[in-house]
């Protein structure tokens, strides 16, 4: 019985559930002075839920936790010499017999026994069979992974049967307390709050996720670098140690793709802010619906183009431009280099413009319109309308809006290697090349370079950090916005 | 038939009023919310320094005239005005005027209180400070503090000025919007319902704040209580489905109406 | 799986696309194999992450494997590793098509791209701003040069053969010794490039290069041989110590600058993963890889007769590291 | 009527106020015109990138091709005949010289002369190495058009396509280019009698990866990022409102929702490419979902677009006025359904712009993809989202960084190609976003 | 002292009401707003059956008090709310009641009349839908005619039921909250100022209306007129400061009030 199946089947209960809970309510008759607490819909969907959740998640309980389990048990019943042994490595040989338990499945019984016996070379057998083996294999494994096969196939057996079981328990007791006072709506709204909960929790999962599939090799990175090479650095130069430092490990300065970072990131929120704001500005308040519905989506196709057309643009045009430009008004030698910050910034702001404009559009539209008559009948004309009454009101939306450019902006990677290159230098001059921080983390960890190298590692460390850094500007976010939040009405 | 009656009625009442001069004077003023039609060829003049009450039944277009005064209906995008209204004898439709300016003389309290998500303070002193009415933080003080004494409301919110508007009571904001309108010191007000949330005492209050406004300002107020509006206004004006139905003295439209309908109206009769 | 998954090197990548699809044509009882990039290093660590049907079969890299690697393979399980050269890459240098001739020597991109140089026998940081500079010969052009990022291959190969050269020729080397350095440290100051913005890395592909130079005339970029053979017709190649590169040059050791090019192979997949086996053969087959193939004309230097005989019989033997 | 009236009530104006008119409209002018300059500047920039695509890439679109009368000559297909035994026979027969003898016999050259070795290794040139496939699936499709003669059109090869295109300065020595002379005299002779033209390039769209830029195309793209949209849509947009709303409507105000809060916008600032790290980790290596599947890629995309539609969503529901949900409370909705029958409405133009967004950003990102195994050469169709597959970016990415001046327009024509997938992705979304958009 | 005069009141009015039972009962309720506290010690019944009106000055804490009743203060995140209240025994505030269904069984009319944006009929019939009042479409089209009928405002909509009921007058639109509310025929329905908005007439109708509901319904309304709350009340609360001052029949309590502040208040000699 696949899970597929058994899925299926729950599904067909909880249905069934549905049906007979749902005609149960609306046939009860409620004494007088009595309502239906709850509509026949909720009570239907109360024995659903009742029939569903639990036997999938007992189904996917279990599931999880088998494996482990019947590994262990697997692995307690191996020779003793094997478990004590002190190169033994458990999952490197526990691998290696759920990988033979898979092969023995495809053997004939002549073969099985051959096996068990050891008299052919496991590697040989397996691969006629489709099945890869690290090593040949030694002949106890064969046993321990005929018993594993049992193993896995009276679990999945018994998951199959006790989830079923565990619906049909459900639908029942979803349809035992059917009555007039019953909550089922509550009790719906419950489960349905659960699923809210649970969905806001995976951004806390993702997190942790993040944050520990970077954390093994950050700690490696340190093993090799000291902490203050890393954060006070001002040199990043990975494969050379300064000149007369003696060390071969190379420069690991975070402050200037910290810098660079914020530098980029700055000048593109300074790009598109103004005129993602205003434009979301015109289109909410000047503009007629006919021209708003237009202006809109057309704007946010910019935020749809892949980056590295931005990049590519930034590189062929607007870097030469600026560069051209910025020659023709010194006479000469040119004060804006092809790859700057500014080309970078420029370009990037050109991409987060539908961020602030659409966003923000919409926020200020879902002003009440009482705000805005308030505003207009004391003599106010309409930018004061806006500056001074709508944009506070909308505050916290907009700033919600600007975060997640902000964000964009720190996290992007293409622009930043084609309009302002890779070379981490430290200068205030906007002209100049700088990187960032996430330009680092893409070079470290597509190179040629070995993996096991701190070059590389760096990429997970660079990586932590950042993450860092915009949480503290998070925090900090969010107690500016507490603080000037308006709430209408 | 109506157009008639306003006719014989307005130079009945002239020589009256030669004391008063016409501040503002709607002509054949019509509108139209998309396809409906809400006002109909309204004809109706209001006074300087008098208080001009527009009664009339639940949706019969009172606010909609109201709001033609100061060209609010602007904001409606389905609104379309016609005719002609005059402010000072210009009129106020004209490409020439300037909204911005219409409206800070001509200002208004509207019917469901919408104060500002800002503190009461802010409130108050927002249209002072756009109009550059205050040159010191002190002139805005004094500004904000007399607006809302006016509006009787000072001694309710005097110690909590700077929280928020939206966290009075019902009442506390429609004063609120009153001391926010008077605040820029318009030339006409126009009070669409200001007393309908408020007590009795409140209702005292405002109304001899109209009394007292009348002397320097004119005053268009809609108003669903016959008392206040024989209370306080000079002129009545009378809607009924979107038409004018009568205006006048209003001694004259509570003791004796021309019209039937009014006259059903006040004393109750109606529909 | 049915499908052979590989994954490195964005050097090989090219070469292993065009064997992939021959494979796929030529085989039709096999798809075609999937060959994945980002980079050798990223390949390898796939590659070392464990045997089974999971993890990919193969490797492509443009360097050797390091023995950390090795050892980090053998940790999690993957102890046979095959190795296969396939060829040669070519580096070059390249200009604008319009530009004059160039004839470079390691000395002079020494001299212009060095972080420190001689001058009177001192060393000092390097200063000189146009390639005339450098070499009387070179045109009178500000130093520009589009050289790979730290992350290529390609760089540590320009290193070596290049600045480690040119360091040696001029005698920068012994006067860096002179300073006190060990050997290590000596030969790692001789290749660091000078960071005033007259050596740009380029992270990116030859095509970031080649745009680089389209919007900079007056540039000198680094290209794999194979690039510049498709764009023959937009750039000029220079000669490097008088040697003109070119497949032929660089298969008989001419040419100074070129690296081979790998690919590793998971033994135990081998008749596991159906088609591994053969695509592998396929590859080293002359058909492919030999002077004549899609390879060679693609720009791969055709490893010479014997060598490519022995990469087949080592391979056939099951040969691991 | 009322002349009377305004006759006698006529005087002089009073003095107006200065309120600072001048001043304030000047304001007034200057905030509106910063606003057209701003969507003006906007659109411009678009037209701008828009304009440099579509002029490197429109002729992508097109791709030149050759009509040959292609004798399925028994004898080379199937020279021992034996494909109603062996249909294998069939697959691996060498159809290139087919198309190559019937273009030799076109330009007259005699094919079995050992003296026209390389002219006819020329002619071979003119014809995409494609051909192979283009006549064997004609053989397999139909075995009895062994024998007979039909006009095929084939494809070029690719620098004949962009010699053809006048793509490749002719006028640099011969050496120093892909077409020769020779080649290029055949071509205008092959123009001049129609036989040579350049055709829609449907391949474009439907053929998968390829070393040779004339048979290369955008499917496998398509198809992956179509899966992937599918998943980031079904995934990203129910989980990202289900969070925002439990966050801001149901969550109580303490720390830790505040604590989800940072965490959330945080997770909007983590380069695309941590996402990657994150999804190698979790999907592949430790829920053992297989390498390079649209399946994986779409879960790390979904991951990567949920804060945008979070924080978006969370922005318009707080945009919602309060007096809606106590009018929803006072009849006696229950909160959720206050939510989902009012508020959720009200914020549909934000949480669908947030989609927009998020869905526009997710399609055109690249980074992620690579750690996973996405950025790969996938010639096979992915039959579902567990096969290897590639997507739209990445397609762009690769063909970007390829050597051969075919796939110069072709990156423009694959990113016109991304533009088109957005325009269509998007369109629903606008539509239904107009629907709720309402004012109160 | 406050305390001394509700009960010994509670006493002496007890015998003429045995006939009523208490529907809600508010005992010790006090409000805070974050630090501020807007109602002390409240306690006040509520009789099934009758009109209890609550009167007094504007932010005296009638709106709170109604609100604490079917715990719409719940939604007002700076509100605390301490003390019982009670419905048909239950205490409202007990963790075991279900709000949604207290609510329902609650009905409420706000201040500030607040439609749904959605079209008039919507308004209406969403009540009943959630409940699932109405099994069929006739039927709900049954319950929304009706209701608006009883809330007067039919005529002037039936037109247009498909149109937003954001576009309606204001008076329109308060009656159409009533018609909202009462749709779901809730055994209390709290009015906060239904007739705030609405012409003589459209009140009388409403008045009306309040009189028929109490025949089956029990009904808190809050008002500023006295006249009404003398015409429709049986029972009359009055407020003033956050504090109970005065509670009892309403004859009574507008001839022959105990409290002097009640007196004043009625007769508009307050403050
Ligand atoms: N959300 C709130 N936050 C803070 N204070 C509030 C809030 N709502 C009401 N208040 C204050 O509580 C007090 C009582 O308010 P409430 O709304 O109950 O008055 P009310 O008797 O209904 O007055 P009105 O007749 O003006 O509506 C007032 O002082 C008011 O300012
Ligand atoms: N924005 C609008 N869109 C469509 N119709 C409207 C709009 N505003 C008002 N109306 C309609 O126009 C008519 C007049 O409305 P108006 O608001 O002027 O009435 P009113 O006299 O102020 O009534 P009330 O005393 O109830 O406030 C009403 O029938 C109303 O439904
Ligand atoms: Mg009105
Ligand atoms: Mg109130």
């Amino acid at each position: 019985m696949s899970a597929a199946t058994v899925l299926l089947i729950v599904l067909a209960i909880g249905a069934a559930a549905f049906a007979v809970a749902y005609r149960r309510a609306a046939g009860l008759r409620p004494e007088a002075g009595q309502k239906l607490h709850s509509r026949a819909g909720y009570h239907g969907a109360y024995a659903f839920v009742m029939a569903v959740l639990p036997a999938i998640l007992f189904l996917a309980l279990w599931k999880a936790a088998s494996p482990a389990y019947v590994e262990n048990a697997v692995w307690n019943d191996l020779p003793e010499q094997v478990q004590t042994a002190p190169d033994s490595n458990k999952s490197l040989l526990m691998g290696m017999v759920t990988s033979i338990g898979d092969g023995v499945r495809r053997l004939s019984d002549a073969e099985l026994e051959q096996a068990k016996a050891g008299s052919v070379d496991l590697r040989e057998l397996f691969a006629a069979k489709g099945v890869a083996l690290a090593s040949s294999g030694e002949p106890y494994m064969v046993p321990a992974a005929v018993a594993y096969n049992e193993m896995t196939d009276a679990s999945v057996r018994y998951s199959g049967i006790g989830t079923i079981l565990l619906a049909l328990a459900g639908a029942v007791y979803g349809l035992t307390g059917i009555s007039v006072r019953r909550r089922a709506r509550n009790n719906v709204e419950r489960i349905m709050l659960w699923g809210l909960m649970a969905a806001s929790t995976i951004a806390i999962l993702t997190t942790i996720g993040i944050v520990l599939s970077m954390l093994f090799q950050t700690i490696s990175f340190f093993q090799s670098v000291p902490l203050s090479n890393f954060f006070f650095g001002t040199v990043w130069d990975p494969r050379f140690a300064a000149a007369g430092s003696g060390g071969t490990t190379g420069q690991f300065g975070l402050i200037p793709l910290l810098a660079g970072t914020l530098y980029i990131a700055l000048v593109a929120m300074l790009f598109a802010v103004p005129i993602g704001l205003f434009a979301a500005i015109y289109m909410a308040e000047y503009a007629s619906r006919r021209v708003r519905s237009i202006v809109k989506p057309v704007l946010e196709i910019l935020a749809g183009i892949p980056t590295i057309v931005y990049g590519i643009f930034a590189l062929a045009t607007v870097g030469p431009l600026l560069r051209d430009l910025s020659a023709a008004l010194a006479g000469g030698q040119p004060f804006i280099l092809a790859q700057s910050v500014l080309t970078a910034g420029l370009v990037m702001g050109i991409m987060l413009i539908p961020f602030v404009s659409s966003l923000s559009d919409d926020i200020i539209t879902a002003v009440p319109r009482a705000m805005h008559d308030g505003s207009l009948g004391l003599g106010a004309t309409r930018s004061e309308t806006m500056r001074r009454v709508i944009l506070p009101a909308a505050l916290p939306g907009i700033v919600g809006a600007l975060l997640l450019t902000a964000s964009r902006a720190i996290g992007e990677t293409m622009i930043v290697v084609l309009a302002a290159g890779v070379a981490a230098n430290l200068t205030i001059n906007p002209g100049e090349a700088m990187t960032t921080i996430t330009v680092k983390i893409v070079n470290q960890l597509t190179g040629d370079l070995e993996f096991t190298s701190p070059q590389t590692l760096v990429a997970f460390a660079l990586g932590i950090t950042l993450f860092a850094i915009t949480l503290a500007m998070n925090v900090f976010a969010l107690y500016i916005v507490r603080k000037y939040r308006e709430q209408y009405e | 038939m109506n157009m008639l009656t306003d006719v014989a009625m307005e130079q009945k009442l002239a020589p009256t009023q030669d004391q008063h001069m016409i501040k503002i004077q709607g002509q054949e003023v019509c509108v139209h919310y998309g396809e409906k039609q809400a006002l109909f060829s309204v004809n109706l003049d209001v006074r300087e320094n008098q208080v001009t009450a527009l009664i009339g039944p639940s949706g019969c277009g009172k606010s909609t005239f109201l709001r033609c005064l100061n060209r609010m209906n602007d904001t409606i995008d389905s609104a379309r005005v016609s005719g002609t209204i005059t402010l000072d004898g210009e009129n106020i439709y004209d490409k020439a005027i300037d909204v911005v300016e219409l409206r800070a003389r001509v200002g208004m309290v509207f019917q469901k209180p919408n104060p500002f998500p800002k503190s009461i303070y802010e409130n108050v002193a927002y249209g002072p400070r756009i109009h550059g009415l205050a040159k010191k933080k002190a002139d805005l003080d004094e500004i904000v503090e007399t607006s809302l004494k006016k509006a009787a409301i000072w001694n309710e919110v005097k110690d909590r000025l700077h929280e928020a508007g939206t966290g009075l009571s019902g009442g506390q904001q429609q004063r609120l919007c009153i001391a926010r309108a008077i605040a820029v010191s318009p030339e006409v007000i126009l009070m669409d319902e200001p007393c309908s949330a408020l007590d009795p005492i409140a209702t005292a209050r405002v109304e001899e704040l109209i009394d007292e406004l009348r002397q320097n300002y004119t005053i268009v107020i809609v108003t669903h209580s016959m008392q206040q509006a024989a209370r306080v206004s000079q002129r009545t004006a009378m809607f009924h489905l979107g038409y004018l139905v009568e205006e006048g003295d209003t001694d004259k439209m509570f003791t004796n109406p021309d019209d039937k309908r009014t006259q059903d109206y006040i004393t109750g009769r109606f529909g | 799986r049915d499908q052979i998954q590989i994954a490195g090197s964005s050097t090989v990548l090219p070469y292993a696309k065009i064997v992939a699809e021959n494979f796929g044509e030529a085989f039709s009882e096999f798809k075609t194999p999937v060959v994945e990039s980002g980079g050798s290093s990223g390949g390898l660590k796939e590659f070392c992450k464990g045997v089974g049907e999971s993890t990919i079969d193969i490797a492509n890299s443009s360097r050797p494997i390091k023995d950390s690697e090795v050892k980090a393979c053998a940790d999690a399980g993957v102890t046979d590793i095959q190795e296969v050269r396939i060829g040669y890459d070519g580096i070059v240098f390249a200009t604008d098509i319009n530009g004059p001739d160039w004839a470079l020597a390691p000395e002079d991109l020494y001299k212009a791209l060095a972080a420190q140089v001689i001058v009177d026998g001192k060393l000092v940081a390097n200063t000189a701003a146009k390639w005339n500079e450098v070499n009387p010969n070179l045109p009178d052009w500000d130093i520009a040069a589009y050289i790979p990022g730290e992350k290529h291959g390609t760089r540590e190969v320009f290193e070596e053969k290049l600045l480690a050269e040119g360091c040696k020729a001029t005698g920068a080397l012994d006067a860096i010794k002179a300073t006190g350095l060990d050997d290590k440290a000596a030969a790692a100051a001789c290749i660091a490039v000078r960071k005033d913005g007259k050596a740009v890395d380029i992270d990116g592909d030859y095509t970031e290069t080649l745009a680089r130079i389209d919007s900079n005339k007056t540039g000198v970029g680094v290209f794999g041989l194979a690039f510049y053979e498709n764009n023959a017709d937009k750039l000029k190649v220079a000669t490097v110590s008088g040697i003109s590169p070119s497949t032929e040059t660089i298969a008989a050791g001419e040419y100074p600058v070129s690296r081979p090019l790998f690919f590793y192979v998971k033994k135990a997949h081998l008749g596991v993963v159906p088609g591994l086996k053969e695509y592998v053969e396929f590859f080293l087959s002359d058909e492919m890889v030999g002077p004549d193939g899609p390879l060679a004309e693609y720009g791969l230097v055709a490893a010479p007769d014997e060598e490519r005989d022995a990469q087949r019989e080592a391979f056939d033997a099951g040969k691991t590291m | 009527m009322t002349d009377l009236s305004l006759s006698e009530g006529k005087v002089a104006p009073r003095a107006r106020r200065d309120i600072g008119l001048r001043r304030r409209y000047a304001a007034e002018a200057r905030f509106r015109f910063y606003g057209i300059f701003a969507i003006a500047l906007g659109i411009f920039f678009l037209l701008a990138l828009l304009f440099t695509v579509f002029k490197g890439g429109y002729t992508a679109f097109w791709q030149t091709s050759i009509n040959l009368p292609i004798t399925f000559d028994a004898e080379t297909i199937d020279p021992d005949n034996k494909r109603a035994t062996d249909p294998g026979k069939l697959l691996t027969a060498n159809y290139t010289v087919l198309a190559r003898n019937a273009l030799a016999e076109k330009l007259g050259i005699d094919v079995e002369d050992k003296a026209n070795r390389a002219d006819l290794k020329l002619v071979s040139g003119l014809i995409s190495q494609g051909v192979r496939t283009q006549l064997r699936d004609i053989v397999v499709a139909d075995p009895s058009v062994i024998g007979t003669t039909r006009n095929v059109w084939v494809l070029a090869a690719a620098d004949v396509d962009s010699a053809h295109k006048g793509q490749i300065d002719l006028a640099v020595p011969e050496a120093r280019r892909k077409v020769k002379d020779q080649q290029v005299e055949w071509m205008n002779k092959l123009s001049q009698e129609g036989m040579m033209a350049e055709r829609f390039n449907s391949g474009l769209f439907t053929f998968g990866a390829s070393s040779r830029p004339e048979t290369s195309g955008m499917g496998v793209a398509l198809i992956g990022s179509l899966y992937m949209m599918l998943i980031v849509l079904v995934l990203s947009l129910p989980i990202g409102v289900a969070a925002s709303i439990y966050l801001e409507e149901f969550a109580p105000k303490n720390r830790m929702t505040d604590l989800i809060e940072v965490n959330i916008n945080n997770l909007a600032a983590v380069p695309s490419i941590v996402f990657g790290l994150l999804g190698l980790a979790v999907f592949i290596n430790f829920a053992g979902l297989p390498r390079s599947a649209s399946l994986v890629g779409g879960l790390v995309l979904t991951l990567m677009t949920l804060p945008t539609i979070i924080i978006a969503t969370r922005a318009a529901l707080k945009a919602v006025p309060p007096s809606i949900r106590s009018a929803a409370l006072g009849v006696g909705a229950s909160r959720m359904q206050m939510v989902f029958h009012h508020v959720l409405p009200l914020a549909a133009p934000g949480i669908l712009t947030g989609t927009i967004i998020g869905l526009a950003q997710a399609l055109g990102e690249t980074a992620p993809l690579l750690l996973i195994g996405m950025v790969a050469f996938v010639a096979n169709y992915p039959a579902t989202p567990m096969d290897p597959a590639t997507a739209l970016p990445v397609q762009i990415f690769m063909w970007a960084n390829e050597a051969e001046r075919a796939f110069v327009e072709r990156t423009s024509g694959a990113i016109i190609i991304l533009l088109l997938f957005l325009a269509a992705m998007n369109l629903a979304a606008i539509i239904l976003r107009r629907r709720f958009e309402r004012r109160w």
